[in-house]
């Protein structure tokens, strides 16, 4: 791996620049949080930040696109007409590990066997991903225990350490090869840079505890479908969907036919397991009546049956969803109460 | 790479009232472009998603064989606002249809196998295929005996009365029908399907049983096939659930980490039991 | 068309009222109001008949949707109208004590006191929605009042607030 | 005697007598500054049982669906919550055993949160009247009557209305802020300033439905969102489609709303719900003269008239 480095304070030129060529996202501060969205100068970027309200996962799929439009007032024939995917090299810049993790997980849905999704994968094969180690992980942080780290690489094209005056830039791709290259705040990094690097790294890694034995989380759950656990879990859930939209790996979705006069659109729109009417069929009967069959599916789905077709937990432990429960349903405490079961028969 | 939410277009040819409540119809509908034709190849079982524009879409499994000659045909019973779309349409309109999607029939083991087909109310559609896609001059000799069990509420309510007689008329398919409530004319059995499964007890050696009805019917059914004697493997189960983008995205119709648009809608009651039930 | 349920009713109201919004037009300067009125139908839309078997003149601007009572107009249905294109909504029904079904405008007339002074306070412009009383007998009352919200509306121009816009 | 002790004694003595099979209150939270609702069945989980100023859920929302003898622990908000599920017919009064909380407001962790300015909160103690925080890097104690949740400031009803048993000594009544105040000075602006306030406010919006779930009156078998025959507005997030989502859902509160600001801090996106629903009470309390969750007797406004009630705006 090569590793260049960029001072702090020739950040904002390089955003600079990149908003030129590429279509930019980062964090920016909003309405007392910080979200990812579009910039056009580096100075509105804030990256002293813990962690984005949205995940970045929005900039792909995002929570309304269309699929396509039409016009009804034409009774003859059939004429639909697909939006243009446009061609745009993007960037986001300073996306936390876990987000980019996330990412990879994302692609193993929308980008596998044998369908891929057009609007997500051509969006995501024209973005490279700058992310942003984590020095201060937060308290509800357990990526270590999904196989990620405040510094893991994966997904990411550039990833950034924060040492002081200066991020050590580790290059991981070629497309983030090329963007070192291409961009001359990035300076051949020092090897005293490199050693606080690994400092940083070490200490970061070694603040987030405790570890979630989810290998063994995963296993339990084969034989946990049946069990009253899930009546008792589930009891102070709201049924909202706060963790399933506010989750980096969520990626569940509706499609509908919306019409305005003449004019409709089939549009996808973020859906989730939490609601009654994700699985409610047109003949009354729903397969996931209740608060239990539905957070069971939200918990089989992650830690189980995702492991089981695409080899890794559908989590990146972000902690968001255990930050903004409105019932503190904390799923590192429900992982636990899953590895503490006694099976009940 | 292909989109796989487009829609290509049909034109509806036929639309046939198969119902006494008048709730349920059969649209014969044919491609407008020869490439989407060419591209929509099948086999029973599959199943595919039906739009009306400005209403949505919603699957449907292919009622017709693909040995027929004259384009695909839906029998579609009116629950919800597509279905309610669907139903009023006339001849000539244009719909969207995005497929094949779904695996098929296991075609291949059911070759120099008896097979029982086993159904209920109108979830007898891609029944119907496999029947007809069995009967086929050029396929019939690679398929063993048939039995079919259908049974509806009332005789009214039988799905594809036509074909049924015409079924009846041949030696080598034995046709049982049943319905829970008799109109007096009616000649058949009366009973529910389980109940005339029982009775009727097919032989398991050498056979399938393939099943496909309401909740109920399957709950009841089970049982007695496994009492004769056909093993979880060799029972084969067609499901339903909500679907969406019928590719396996959406997220809503899974089984375990089955998704019933991709890896079903066909099962063996094999795999199934492997799976964590919410159906 | 029978109606068998409830879904059903709603679904057909929605469609009326869908199909019965005129067209978004090309310019502004062609821009006429569009105005949907819920008429009850024991009251208010007798008055619109005999506004119509009197031939008195009124603009053309709005179309009527018949409901059974003016308590069956549920908010949801007002936001509808200006989220698809209608300029303005008139709901009207039985004077106080006149309710076919004895005490549905009284218990609507709550309903819209409360939501009139929210879809204000939200920054609806005032005019917009409004709300009358119209009995069988009062045809001029009825041509009067179209007049009046025809105008109304007119100086106000196009609802944009709550239109729909594609994503 | 300490409020949590209290409550778990009474807990405990009903489920000795056999008075109730649940017992709903609340736990310690797995974060600093949160509390967790509690489904206690039996006598020996009663020690689960606390009470600090962290118990921000309404548990009302909880009753509802619940067909057996149940007790709830309640703030002044959530009995007057419980009150109006009964009229609503929802749950019976026989049915639920009020453990009343005469209640010194909740804290409102955003509040705190925007004091520090980022900072990450890993510890927090409380202690009467002050709450100690502790961070990577700070320590500070702060006193919680600054951070009461907005909807405590404006609280008139802070001791329970009904109770089975009231665990501590009725607090001092009294708003410290006008609850209206922030609706007069918005209804102070321009309409189109109005409406450009609300637009802001609810673009925000995710729906996530956070607000309604979190909502005691919000027990709709299908809500009008969720419906799909007929679909009544978009599932995108559209301004139309959320305003009107959070229009409908105001106005179904109508009368009902007993400001005990659970959507407000259940929204992920910080919406300002209240400003919303602090006008609909206050238009219903001006021209019905009703106020929501006071009575067992008393008539929803807007299930009931007068023939005399306020029509100048009809025409």
């Amino acid at each position: 791996m090569k590793e260049v480095e960029i001072a702090k304070t020739d950040v904002v030129s390089l955003l600079d620049n990149l908003v030129r060529d590429y279509k930019v996202f980062a964090p920016v501060g909003q309405n007392s949080f910080v979200t990812f969205q579009e910039i056009h100068s580096g100075s509105e970027v804030s990256l002293d930040y813990i962690n984005s309200k949205k995940p970045p996962k929005e900039i792909f799929f995002p929570q309304a696109e269309r699929l396509f439009s039409y016009d009804l007032s034409k009774r003859e024939g059939w004429r639909i007409e697909e939006p243009a995917l446009k061609e745009q090299q993007s960037i986001i810049f300073g996306i936390r590990p876990c987000d980019a993790r996330s990412l990879v997980l994302l692609d193993k849905v929308f980008d596998g066997k044998p369908y891929q999704d057009p609007y997500y994968t051509k969006k995501r094969k024209d973005t490279s991903i700058i992310a942003l180690g984590c020095n201060q992980p937060c308290s509800t942080c357990f990526c270590t225990s999904l196989g990620g780290g405040p510094f893991s690489q994966d997904g990411s094209d550039l990833l950034l350490v924060d040492i002081g005056e200066k991020y050590t830039v580790q290059v991981l791709t070629e497309k983030g090869e090329r963007l070192a290259k291409e961009h001359n705040e990035f300076k051949q990094a020092e090897p005293r840079s490199l050693s606080l690097m690994q400092d940083t790294i070490k200490t970061a890694e070694s603040s987030i505890k405790p570890k979630i034995d989810v290998q063994r989380v995963i296993e339990k759950l084969d034989s946990m479908f049946d069990d009253h656990f899930w009546d008792l879990v589930s009891e102070k859930c709201l049924g909202c969907a706060i963790c399933t939209y506010l989750c980096p790996t969520c990626h569940c979705f509706d499609i509908t036919d919306e019409v305005m006069g003449q004019s409709g659109e089939r549009v996808r729109t973020w859906d989730s397991c939490a609601f009654p009417s994700f699985t409610l069929e047109a003949s009354g009967v729903n397969p996931r009546p209740a608060n239990k069959e539905r957070y069971r599916q939200r918990i089989m789905h992650k830690f189980n049956y995702f492991v089981a077709n695409h080899g890794m937990a559908a989590c990146v432990g972000c902690g968001r969803c255990i930050k903004e429960c409105p019932v503190n349903l904390d799923i590192r405490v429900v992982l636990d109460s899953i590895l503490n079961h006694q099976d009940a028969r | 790479m292909k989109n796989p939410y487009l829609p290509s277009p049909m034109r509806v040819e036929k639309i046939v009232i198969e119902t006494e409540d008048k709730n349920i119809k059969t649209f014969t509908v044919n491609f407008l472009n020869d490439e989407d034709e060419a591209n929509f190849s099948y086999l029973p079982g599959q199943f595919a998603q039906l739009s009306v524009l400005g209403k949505g879409e919603a699957p449907f499994g292919i009622a017709s064989s693909p040995t027929q000659p004259d384009g695909l045909q839906f029998t579609v019973n009116k629950a919800g606002v597509l279905t309610t779309a669907l139903h009023n349409l006339e001849e000539g309109e244009i719909i969207g249809i995005r497929g094949p999607l779904g695996n098929s029939f296991p075609i291949e083991a059911l070759q120099g196998k008896t097979t029982v087909i086993i159904g209920g109310g109108f979830a007898f559609t891609t029944l119907r295929s496999l029947v007809n896609y069995m009967l086929y001059p050029e396929n019939r000799s690679r398929f063993g005996h048939m039995v079919v069990i259908y049974g509806a509420r009332t005789p009214g309510m039988l799905l594809y009365k036509e074909e049924l007689e015409k079924w009846k008329a041949r030696t080598d398919i034995d046709v049982h029908l049943t319905v829970d409530k008799t109109d007096g004319n009616w000649q058949g059995k009366v009973g529910v399907v389980p109940s005339i499964l029982k009775e009727i007890a097919p032989s398991p050696e050498n056979a399938y049983a393939v099943v496909c009805g309401p909740p109920i019917m399957i709950k009841f059914t089970l049982p007695v096939l496994r009492d004769l004697g056909f093993p979880p493997e060799r029972t084969v189960l067609s499901l339903e659930m909500k679907m969406k983008c019928g590719i396996g995205m959406c997220g809503r119709c899974n089984i375990g980490n089955q998704y019933v648009c991709k890896d079903g809608p066909i099962f063996t009651l094999a795999q199934l039991n492997e799976l964590h039930g919410e159906y | 068309m029978p109606l068998s349920s409830y879904d059903e009713i709603h679904e057909t109201e929605l469609n009326i009222m869908e199909n019965q919004m005129p067209q978004p037009e090309g310019k502004a300067d062609k821009w006429e109001p569009k105005i949907i009125a819920f008429l009850c139908n024991w009251c208010s839309y007798a008055g619109a008949d005999l506004a119509g078997v009197s031939r008195l003149q009124y603009p053309p601007n709005t179309r009527i949707i018949r409901v059974p009572c003016s308590g069956r107009i549920s908010p949801l249905l007002i936001l509808r109208c200006l989220q698809h294109g209608a300029d303005g909504v008139l709901v009207s029904g039985c004077h106080p004590g006149d309710c076919h079904y004895i005490s549905g405008n009284y218990v609507a007339r709550r309903k819209f006191a409360v939501l009139n002074n929210f879809l204000e306070y939200l920054g609806i412009e005032k005019g917009r929605v409004q709300f009358a009383w119209v009995s069988a007998a009062e045809g001029k009352k009825f041509a009067q009042l179209v007049q009046k919200i025809t105008e109304d509306v007119r100086k106000l121009g196009p609802a944009t607030k709550l239109v729909r816009k594609q994503v | 005697m300490d409020t949590s002790i209290a409550i778990r004694d009474i807990a405990r003595k009903l489920f000795d007598e056999k008075r109730v099979n649940l017992i709903i209150g609340f736990e310690q939270g797995s974060i600093p500054l949160h509390s967790t609702p509690c489904f206690v069945r039996n006598a020996s989980e009663v020690d689960r049982l606390i009470w600090n100023a962290n118990c921000e859920n309404n548990l009302a929302k909880y009753l509802p669906k619940i067909k057996e003898r149940v007790g709830i622990v309640a703030k002044g908000c959530d009995v007057r919550s419980i009150i109006g599920l009964i009229k609503e017919k929802q749950i019976t009064r026989e049915q639920v055993f009020i453990i009343g909380i005469p209640c010194q407001g909740i804290i409102d962790r955003r509040k705190i949160e925007a004091r520090l300015g980022g900072e990450e909160i890993m510890e927090a103690e409380e202690e009467n009247d002050t709450i100690t925080l502790k961070g990577h890097n700070f320590k500070a104690t702060i006193k919680k009557e600054e951070f009461l949740h907005d909807s405590c400031q404006a609280c008139a009803h802070k001791n329970p209305v009904i109770y089975d048993t009231l665990i501590r000594d009725n607090v001092v009544e009294g708003q410290t802020v006008d609850g209206y105040k922030e609706v007069k000075e918005f209804e102070a602006k321009s309409p189109d300033e109005r409406w450009q306030s609300f637009s802001d406010e609810v673009s925000k919006c995710i729906r996530c439905y956070a607000c309604r779930n979190a909502c005691p009156f919000c027990y709709c078998q299908e809500c009008f969102v969720d419906s799909s025959q007929p679909q009544w507005i978009g599932k995108t997030t559209n301004l139309s489609d959320t305003a009107i989502f959070h229009i409908i859902r105001a106005f179904h509160l109508a009368g009902r709303c007993v400001d005990c600001g659970a959507c407000d801090r259940a929204c992920p996106m910080g919406i300002d719900l209240r400003k919303l629903s602090k006008k609909m009470e206050m238009d219903i309390k001006e021209l019905f003269h009703y106020e929501a969750g006071i009575s067992l007797e008393d008539v929803p406004p807007l299930a009931t008239f007068n023939p005399d009630d306020p029509q100048e705006f009809i025409m």
